[in-house]
C-alpha cells in the first residue's frame, strides 16, 4: 500500500507543516514509513507553494508523487494546477472560500473544508491548515487521529497547542459531518 | 507590454513580471514606486539607462524595470556595473539591491566603487536582515534582535551604512526610511544627477521576516516605528548617523564633487590617443 | 561540555538539513561557520540554535570565502568544523578548499545541490556539482566525498565525513542535493555509545621534533594544534615536512603533492563505500547515488518483478571514484544505466572504468528525480 | 511626464478646480493598508471585499476630502492605487 | 578608435604574456579587468600600457571576482573584454564564470597555470587546472579551452579565443602555462587584413520581437547589447527566451541547460581542433598539450629515428575534448601514452576515449616539463 | 633553533627561515622587529599566540615569527583568525599582512570583523603597491603615481585606512610610519593589551618597487619622506588622517572599549549551558 | 625578557656606568642605511667591506659616543644590528 | 646544431634581460631560432635567479636546458648550483669577485670576468650583466657581435644606450684578452 497526498496553496498558510504533521503522524506515531517533500517559490509569502506525502506499510523508494490519491488544495493556483492530477477514483479536499471557481471533475470525490472561515472564527486564519488536517483525517482516515494531534502537538509553536487541537478537532468534526453526508 | 494594467507607471514596469514577489507591507515596492517617480519627473532616456541588482528579495527589482538590466549573481552587481559604466560611460548605471548582497557579501565591491568614485549610482535596501533565505541575521541587523541564525539574540554590531559610505569616499550619501517618500524621491532624483559614486540607503520594511521576529508583525507596524523614530538631520556626523529602535537619523549627509574615475580614465586616454 | 545534549538518541521525524547538522554535533561538531543559501539555510540555522546548547561556535560570516576560511581556521584551533552551502557558494569557496587540502585541515563541507549553473533554480534539486566537488579547485588533489540518499543518511554520513576528514586530513564533503535536505523522514539517533567517533592524530613527540607534514606510514601526519605548545608553521604554500615554503624545489612539490593525491588513492580501498543489490547475475546495471538512487531500486526490483536481469551499484563514495566496483559490474553486464540529475557527470567516470560495456546517461533536470518508471524504461531499452 | 502628480493649486484665485478620481487597481493590491493608514485626510479605508491575493483592498470613503496630495500613489508598494485631478467648476 | 596601434604588424621577440595581450588586442579586445597574480600579471602590465593607446579600458579591481564580474558587465555593454589570472584567482572566478555561460556572455579568461594547489609554487608552471576549466563552476555547462604550446600561439590563440567566444556567447579560455607565458619566442603579427575576427551577431528584429535568449538553429542567440535601445533583462537564474526567471520550471531548466550544453557538443567537430604527427601507423601515441607537447614532439622524432612507430596527438582544444580523435588514434595503436604537468587529468579523458586501448600517465610537476627522453623512456617502456 | 644566529630576538624568529626575502630598505623588517620588540616587553606567552598573515611580501611574516602560524591564501587572514580566535578565545591572535591583502581581495573581511569587534589584532603594512607581484596599484596608491599597471599616473582615488577602520568600528586604530619605531612598538603593545578589534597601519618604504618608479630609489629617501611629512596628532579626526606627499597624518586615533564578539558570543553560550 | 635593551640610568647616582657593546651581525645586514642614517650620535658608518650578500655592513666609529639609546637596533629590518649596555666603573 | 646558455646570479643583476637579449640577438638579429625562459624566487631583489637560453638552426621543441653548452654564473650561490651542471667541454664564464671560493672542475674551460667590477668603473653596477655579455660574445662567438648590439639598444631603457654599449664593448675587449691568452 502507497498513499501519495499533496497538499497546496500559497505561501503562509501553513501547507508544509501539515505535509509534515501528516507524515509524522503515520510515522512516528503511526508506526507507517512516511516521508514528506515539498516545493515553493522564490516569493516569502503568497507564492504557490505544496508539500507532498508518501504513506506506505514498506520502506519508500521514490519519495515523490506521480499520482496523489488525496489532494487538499486550498488556492485557486493550487487548484488550476493540480486538481486534474489526482488519481482515479481519489480525493480531493478543498476550501471553498479560497476556490471560487471550479471545473468539473469526473470520478473524483470532492469534498469542501470552508478551513480559513472556520479559522477566522477560532480567531487566527493562520490554523486554517490544521482545520484542514483534521477533516483530512475524518475524511479519509489516512492517518490515525491521535497520532496526528501528538504531531501536531510537537509542531506547533508551544504556547498554540489548544488552539491548534480545537481547530484539528473543528475540522475532524466538520469533514465527520461531509463524509457522513 | 504598457497597459497590461493601467497605473501611470505601467511603461516603466515589465508587464509580464508584475505581480512583483514582494511580500504584503514589504518596503521595497515602495523603493521601486520611488525610484520609477524619480525617474519619470526627470524624464530619463530610458535607451540609455540600466538597472543592475544581486540576488535578495530587493534583488528581482532590475526584473521589473523596464530598462536594459542584469541581475548578477549575490554580491556582484557593483563590479558588474563598473564594467558597464566603463564600458559605455554614457550609460545611467544604476545598482538596486539589498543590505545583505550590498554589505555582507558584496561589501568590499561597494567601498572600492565608492574609493574610486565610479559613477554609478547605489540604492540599498535595509531590511535588516535577509530577506530572501528567510530571515538569517545579516550586517545591519541590530543587536539582540532575533533572527533564525540569532535565535538568542544577536551578538554581531551592525554596520553605520552612511559611516562606512563616507569613509570609503562616495560623493553623495543619504539615508532615508520608505516612509519619507517625497524625500527619498528627490534623493533618488539628486543621485541621478550627480555624476560621481552616489548612496542612499533605504531603512525598508520586512514584516514577514524581519518585523514578525522582532514584535512589528505588519508593515504598518514597521512603518510607524519609522515614522516614531526618526530624526531628519541634513548633513549631521555620519559618525552619529543611529539607528536603534529610539531613533533613526536619516537625511543627506555627504553630496560634494569629485572627478570620477572615468573622467580621470577617459581623460588620460585622450591623452595617449591624441599623442600617437 | 553539553555531552547530554550532543547526541539526540531516539527516533524523530526531520529534515535531511535538520539531521545533517544533528550528525556534525554528535560526531563532535563544535564550529559551524557558514553564509545562508537556499536549499542549506536549515543546517545553518539548526546550528544557531544548537551549537550554544553544546558549548560550540555558530557564526554567520559576510560570505562563502570566509566562511570556510574560518572553518580551516577553527579547524587548526582544534575544533572539528563544519560549513555548509549550496552552488553558488560553494564555487566560491573552492580556492580555500584548495588551502584545507594544501594544510591539510580536517574539515567537513556539505554541499545541498541546488539546480545551476549559476543562480540557477534554488529551490529545486540537482546532482550537478559532482564533479566539481573533485575538480573545483585548482592544482592536483584529491578529496572524500558521499552522496546521502535519505534523511537517516544526511545523519549517519556527516558522522561518517567527520571520521574521514579527521582520520585523512582531508576536508570532506556531503554531496546532498535540495529533494534529500528538504525532505522529512524517520532518522533514529543511535546512543553516543554506539556512535563510532574518530579524532585526529595527535604528535607523540616533543616539539622540536615535531614535523607537522611528516606523515606516518598511512601517509597522514600527526596533527598538532593551536596552542598546544608546538609553535609550528603552515602555509598553502609548497612546503617541506616543517611546513616551510619550498617554493622552488620542484622534489618537494612532486613529493608534497602525490603524498596528498596518494593518501587518498591508496587508502581508497579502506574508503570507497558502494551499496550493491542483486549485481551478481545483473545483465543490466544501474549505476546511480543520492535521491536517484532509491528511483533507481525501484526501478530494478521492477524490472526484476518482470524477468529482465537488473541490478543496482549505489554508489555512497563519490570520491574516490569506486572504478573497482563499477569494472567488476561492467564485466558481466551488457550494458549500464546512469541516471543522473545532470546533463552527464558520473557517467564519464563510470564510462572510463566501464572501458567496452556500453554506459548510458539519463539525464533529468528540475524539480523531481526519475520516476522509477523513467528508469525501467531505460533498463528496457538498453537491457 | 508619463503621471501627473499635481499638488492641488491652493493660490489660484480663479474658475477652476481639481477634482479627485482616485483609481484603485483591485487586484494588484497586497493589503499592506500603507495608503488607509497614511492618508492625511482619511479618504481611503478597508473594504469587505477579499480580492483575487486574498486581502480586503482600500475603499474611497469621500472622493472630496481628497487633496490630492498623492501619498497614497508614492507610497502604495504594489503599484495598485493611482489618483488624477480633474479640471472641473467649483462645485462639480 | 586606435586602429592603426592596435594590430602591431611585424615580427617580435615577446613573452607569451606579452604575445597574449597583444592577441587580444589585435582580436578587437577593448577592455581589461584583472588583478594582478604571478604569473599572469604581465599580461595585465601590458594591457594597462597598451588599452590606452587603442582607446580601450584597462581596469584593476580589488580581486578576481570583481575582475570577471566586470569583465561580463563589459561584454554586455557591447565591448570584447577578457580578464587573465592563474590558479588561486582562477578558482576565486568560479561562480561568476558560471553566470557567464548562463547569460551567454562572450568573455575570454586567461588562465597561466603555475605549480597548486593552493598558493603551491607560484612562480613555476603546471597543469593542473585543465579539468578544472571544465568543471570548476557549480551546475552543468560547457566551455571551450584552448592550449598554447608556443609565444605565437598565445598570440593566435588568444586571437581565435576571442572569435570562439563570440561566435558561441560562451566563455572562452586560454589555458596556458607558466612557461609559455614567461617565455620569450619569435612571434610574427600578421597585417590585420589577414587576422579572422569574429563578432557576436546582432538582432535584426525589432525591440518589442527581440527574445535575447531565443536561439537560431546554431542554437546561439543573437546579442543586443545595453544601451542599443532594446531594453531587455538577463539573469543568472533559470530563465525564459525573454530572459525571465522562471525557478520553478523544469521545462524551461531542461530546455536552457541542455541549449547551453549542445551550442558547444553539437558545434564541436568545428571547434575542435588537433595536431596529427605521425599517427598514421603509430604502435604508441603520445597526447601531449601546451608546453609538454613540445618535449613530446622531440620524443616521437627520437622514437622513430629509433625505428619505433611513434605518434603525436596534440590536443589544441582541450574542451570540447577531440574525443573522436583520441578514439581513431587509440584504434590502431598499442598504448598511449599522456604526459602531463600534473597528477593525471587529461588522461582520464584519454582513458575514457581509448577504451581498451590502455592510457599511461607520465606525471611531472615542478620547474620543468618532461624532457624528450623522460617521453621517450615512456614510449620505449609501452610501445 | 635559536642561536642559529645570535641577536637578542633570534629566539623570536625560526632560524631556517632567516635571512627573510626582503629587499634592502624594505620597511617589512622594521615592522617586524617592533612586533618582536613588544611581544618581549610584554612577555607574551608565546605558546598562547597566533601570527597569521596573507599572501605578499609582508605576509611572509608569519612564517618568521616562532609562534603557531599561519599563512593564509591571499585576503583570507582575517577570516582564518576569526575561525582560531572564537575556536579558542584564550588564544592571542594577531594579523600582520600587506594593504594589497587586507584592503583590496580581503577589503571585506577587515570590515566586518571590525564590525564584528573580534578580538583580533590587525597590523597592515602600507607599502602603496602590491611588493609581492612586482608593484602595481593598489587601494592605497596615491592618485598619479607611477605603478606597473599604471604608467601614466594612477587615476583610482586611494583610501583613507584610518578612516575606513573607524567607520568600521575598530577599537583601536593608529598609523606609523617605519621611522616610528618607538611609537610603534608602544602602539604595537597597547593593540595587543586591548580586548577588541585593533588595528594599525604602518607606513612603510618598499624602495625597490614602489620608490624605484616614483622617485625613490631607497629605503632611506622614503624614510626621509616619512621624517619631513609626517605630523603626529592623536585623537584628531581620522576622516582628516591624510597621506599626501606633502603631509602624513599619524598618531593614534581610536581607544575605545566596546564589547567584543567572543564575550557577547560566549556570554550568550554561557546562559544557555546553564539552563539546560 | 631575553632582550635587554636598557637605557643608561641616567638618574643613577653611584659607581656604574653603562658601556655600549655594538654587535653587527655583518652577514645579515643588506645595506640599506638606517642605522647609519638615523644615530642620533653618528656612532656608525658604512665599512669598505663586501659581504655575503654583496653590499657594506656598517662598521663602529667610536662606541663611546653611543647613549645606549637602541633606535639601531629597533629600526634594522635585518636584525644585523644590536647593542647591550655592559656595566663598568666610570672611566674604563 | 643546438646550443643551451645559462644564465645566473640574483635577483637585480639582470639575468632574466640578459637571456633575452641573448635569445633575441640570435633570432631577430641573427636569423636562427632561440627560446629564453627563466626561474625565479618569491623574493624581489637578492632571491636566486637563472635566465637559459637556447639557440638553434632547427625549430626548437624543449625550450629547457638539460646540460648547458655555456654558463654566465655571477654569484657564489648559482655557482655552487650550477657549475658542474656544465656539457663536457662546456664554457664556464665567471665573475671572480662574486663568486670567491671556486671548486676545482675538469674538462671545463673556464673564464673570469670581473664584469661588476668593470661595471663598476663605468659608474653603473647594473651594467654588469652587459659586460658579461660582451665577454661572451669574444669568448664564445654563440651570437653575432652587432647581433647582440642591437639586441641590447632594444632592450635597455632609453638614454642608457651609450652607457651599455660601452660595457659591451668593454666586456668584449677583456673576453678577447682572455681567449686570445
Ligand atoms: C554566493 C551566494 N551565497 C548565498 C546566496 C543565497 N542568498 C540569496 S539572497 C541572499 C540574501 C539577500 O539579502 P539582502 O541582500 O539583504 O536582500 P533581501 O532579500 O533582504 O531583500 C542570500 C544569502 C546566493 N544566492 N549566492
Ligand atoms: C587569489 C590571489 N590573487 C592574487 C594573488 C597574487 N598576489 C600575491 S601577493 C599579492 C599582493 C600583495 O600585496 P600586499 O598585500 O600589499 O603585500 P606586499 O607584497 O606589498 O607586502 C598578489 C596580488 C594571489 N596569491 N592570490
Ligand atoms: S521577505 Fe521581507 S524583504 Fe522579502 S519580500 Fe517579504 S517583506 Fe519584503
Ligand atoms: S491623494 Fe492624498 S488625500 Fe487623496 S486619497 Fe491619496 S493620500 Fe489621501
Ligand atoms: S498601499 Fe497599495 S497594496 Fe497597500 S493597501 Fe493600499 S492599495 Fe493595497
Ligand atoms: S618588493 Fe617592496 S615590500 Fe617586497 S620585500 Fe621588496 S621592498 Fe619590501
Amino acid at each position: 500500500m502507497r498513499i501519495e497526498i499533496r497538499f497546496a496553496g500559497f505561501g503562509g498558510q501553513g501547507i508544509i507543516k501539515s505535509g509534515i504533521m501528516t507524515a509524522m503522524a503515520a510515522c512516528i506515531y503511526g508506526g507507517k514509513h512516511a516521508v514528506q517533500t515539498q516545493s515553493y517559490g522564490p516569493e516569502s509569502r503568497g507564492g504557490a507553494c505544496k508539500s507532498e506525502v508518501v504513506i506506505s506499510y514498506s520502506e519508500i523508494d521514490f519519495p515523490k508523487i506521480t499520482e496523489p490519491d488525496i489532494l487538499v488544495l486550498m488556492s485557486q493556483h493550487a487548484y488550476n494546477e493540480y486538481a486534474e492530477d489526482v488519481k482515479k477514483g481519489g480525493t480531493i479536499i478543498l476550501d471553498p472560500d479560497m476556490i471560487p471557481n471550479e471545473k468539473k471533475l469526473e470520478g473524483v470525490k470532492i469534498f469542501r473544508v470552508p478551513a480559513t472561515r472556520i479559522a477566522e472564527e477560532l480567531g487566527r486564519t493562520i490554523v486554517a491548515n490544521v482545520v484542514m488536517l483534521g477533516a483530512l483525517t475524518a475524511i479519509t482516515g489516512v492517518v490515525d487521529k491521535e497520532a496526528l494531534k501528538e504531531a501536531i502537538k510537537a509542531n506547533v509553536p508551544k504556547g498554540t497547542e489548544e488552539l491548534n487541537l480545537k481547530a484539528f478537532e473543528r475540522g475532524y468534526e466538520y469533514g465527520k459531518k461531509l463524509v457522513e453526508g | 507590454m504598457a497597459g497590461a494594467f493601467e497605473h501611470p507607471f505601467a511603461v516603466y514596469l515589465r508587464a509580464a513580471m508584475i505581480p512583483h514577489i514582494w511580500c504584503s507591507g514589504c518596503g521595497n515596492g515602495v523603493i521601486l514606486n520611488a525610484f520609477i517617480h524619480a525617474l519619470d519627473e526627470l524624464r530619463m532616456d530610458l535607451d540609455k539607462f540600466v538597472v543592475v541588482s544581486g540576488i535578495g528579495c530587493i534583488g528581482r527589482t532590475a526584473g521589473y524595470t523596464n530598462v536594459d538590466s542584469f541581475h548578477t549573481t549575490h554580491g556582484r552587481a557593483i563590479p558588474f556595473a563598473t564594467g558597464v559604466k566603463l564600458a559605455k560611460p554614457e550609460l545611467e548605471v544604476v545598482v538596486i539591491s539589498g543590505d545583505g548582497d550590498l554589505f555582507a557579501i558584496g561589501g568590499n565591491h561597494f567601498i572600492h566603487a565608492a574609493r574610486r568614485n565610479i559613477g554609478i549610482k547605489v540604492i540599498c535596501a535595509n531590511n535588516f536582515n535577509y530577506g530572501m533565505t528567510g530571515g538569517q541575521v545579516g550586517p545591519t541587523t541590530p543587536l539582540e534582535a532575533l533572527t533564525t541564525t540569532t535565535p538568542y539574540g544577536n551578538v554581531e554590531h551592525p554596520f553605520n551604512l552612511v559611516h562606512l559610505a563616507t569613509a570609503s569616499g562616495a560623493t553623495y550619501v543619504a539615508r532615508w526610511t520608505t516612509l519619507h517618500v517625497r524625500m527619498l524621491t528627490m534623493s533618488i532624483k539628486k543621485l541621478l544627477q550627480r555624476k560621481g559614486f552616489s548612496f542612499i540607503e533605504v531603512v525598508s520594511p520586512c514584516p514577514e521576516i524581519y518585523g514578525r521576529r522582532n514584535n512589528m508583525r505588519t508593515g504598518l507596524e514597521m512603518m510607524e516605528w519609522f515614522r516614531k523614530a526618526s530624526v531628519i538631520a541634513n548633513f549631521s556626523d555620519p559618525a552619529k548617523a543611529e539607528i536603534t529602535p529610539e531613533k533613526i537619523v536619516v537625511g543627506e549627509f555627504v553630496d560634494i564633487e569629485k572627478p570620477t574615475y572615468e573622467q580621470l580614465l577617459y581623460g588620460k586616454i585622450a591623452k595617449i590617443v591624441k599623442k600617437e | 561540555m553539553g555531552g547530554d545534549k550532543a547526541v539526540l538518541t531516539g527516533v524523530h521525524f526531520m529534515s535531511g538539513d535538520i539531521a545533517c547538522a544533528e550528525g556534525a554535533i554528535a560526531a563532535g561538531c563544535r564550529f559551524f561557520a557558514g553564509y545562508p543559501i537556499t536549499p542549506a539555510t536549515e543546517i545553518a540555522e539548526h546550528m544557531a540554535a544548537r551549537m550554544p546548547e553544546v558549548g560550540g561556535i555558530y557564526i554567520q560570516m559576510e560570505d562563502e570565502i570566509a566562511s570556510i576560511a574560518a572553518v580551516i581556521g577553527a579547524s587548526y584551533a582544534g575544533l572539528k568544523a563544519m560549513t555548509a552551502t549550496s552552488g553558488p557558494g560553494f564555487s566560491l569557496m573552492q580556492e580555500n578548499i584548495g588551502l584545507a587540502v594544501m594544510t591539510e585541515a580536517p574539515c567537513v563541507i556539505v554541499d545541498v545541490m541546488r539546480g545551476g549553473p549559476s543562480t540557477g533554480q534554488p529551490t529545486l534539486p540537482g546532482q550537478q556539482d559532482v564533479m566539481q566537488v573533485k575538480w573545483g579547485s585548482h592544482g592536483d588533489y584529491e578529496i572524500i566525498a558521499l552522496a546521502p540518499s535519505s534523511v537517516q543518511e544526511m545523519f549517519d554520513f556527516t558522522v561518517e565525513a567527520f571520521n574521514l576528514a579527521e582520520t585523512y586530513r582531508v576536508p570532506t564533503f556531503v554531496m546532498a542535493d535540495e529533494i534529500v535536505a528538504h525532505m522529512w523522514e524517520r532518522v533514529v539517533i543511535p546512543p553516543p555509545e554506539n556512535i563510532r567517533i574518530v579524532n585526529r592524530k595527535k604528535p607523540s613527540v616533543s616539539r622540536d621534533d615535531y614535523m607537522p607534514f611528516m606523515p606516518d606510514d598511512d601517509l597522514v601526519p600527526p596533527m598538532a594544534c593551536f596552542g598546544e605548545g608546538y609553535r609550528f608553521h603552515a602555509t598553502g604554500l609548497t612546503h617541506d615536512e616543517r611546513g616551510y615554503p619550498r617554493t622552488q624545489d620542484s622534489e618537494v612539490q612532486t613529493r608534497l603533492v602525490q603524498r596528498l593525491c596518494d593518501k587518498i588513492r591508496k587508502n581508497a580501498d579502506k574508503i570507497v563505500r558502494v551499496e550493491e543489490v542483486m549485481l551478481d547475475d545483473a545483465d543490466v546495471v544501474v549505476v546511480a547515488y543520492g535521491i536517484v538512487a532509491r528511483s533507481a531500486l525501484s526501478a530494478v526490483r521492477r524490472a526484476r518483478e518482470q524477468g529482465v536481469k537488473a541490478g543496482l551499484l549505489r554508489l555512497i563514495t563519490l570520491w574516490p571514484f569506486p572504478g573497482k566496483h563499477v569494472a567488476k559490474a561492467a564485466e558481466k553486464a551488457k550494458a549500464i544505466i546512469v541516471p543522473e540529475m545532470n546533463c552527464g557527470q558520473i557517467v564519464r567516470e563510470v564510462e572510463r572504468a566501464a572501458k567496452t560495456t556500453p554506459a548510458y546517461h539519463v539525464p533529468k533536470l528540475g524539480e523531481n528525480p526519475h520516476t522509477p518508471m523513467e528508469i525501467f524504461a531505460a533498463i528496457r531499452r538498453h537491457g | 511626464m508619463v503621471a501627473n502628480f499635481l499638488r492641488a493649486p491652493m493660490n489660484e484665485k480663479k474658475v477652476l478646480k481639481l477634482k479627485a478620481e482616485i483609481h484603485i487597481l483591485k487586484d494588484q493590491c497586497k493589503g499592506c493598508g500603507f495608503c488607509i493608514h497614511y492618508c492625511p485626510k482619511k479618504v481611503l479605508e478597508e473594504s469587505d471585499e477579499i480580492n483575487a491575493r486574498g486581502v480586503h483592498p482600500p475603499r474611497v470613503v469621500d472622493e472630496k476630502n481628497c487633496i490630492l496630495c498623492s501619498f497614497c500613489t508614492a507610497v502604495c508598494p504594489d503599484f495598485a492605487i493611482f489618483v488624477r485631478g480633474k479640471q472641473c467648476m467649483d462645485g462639480c
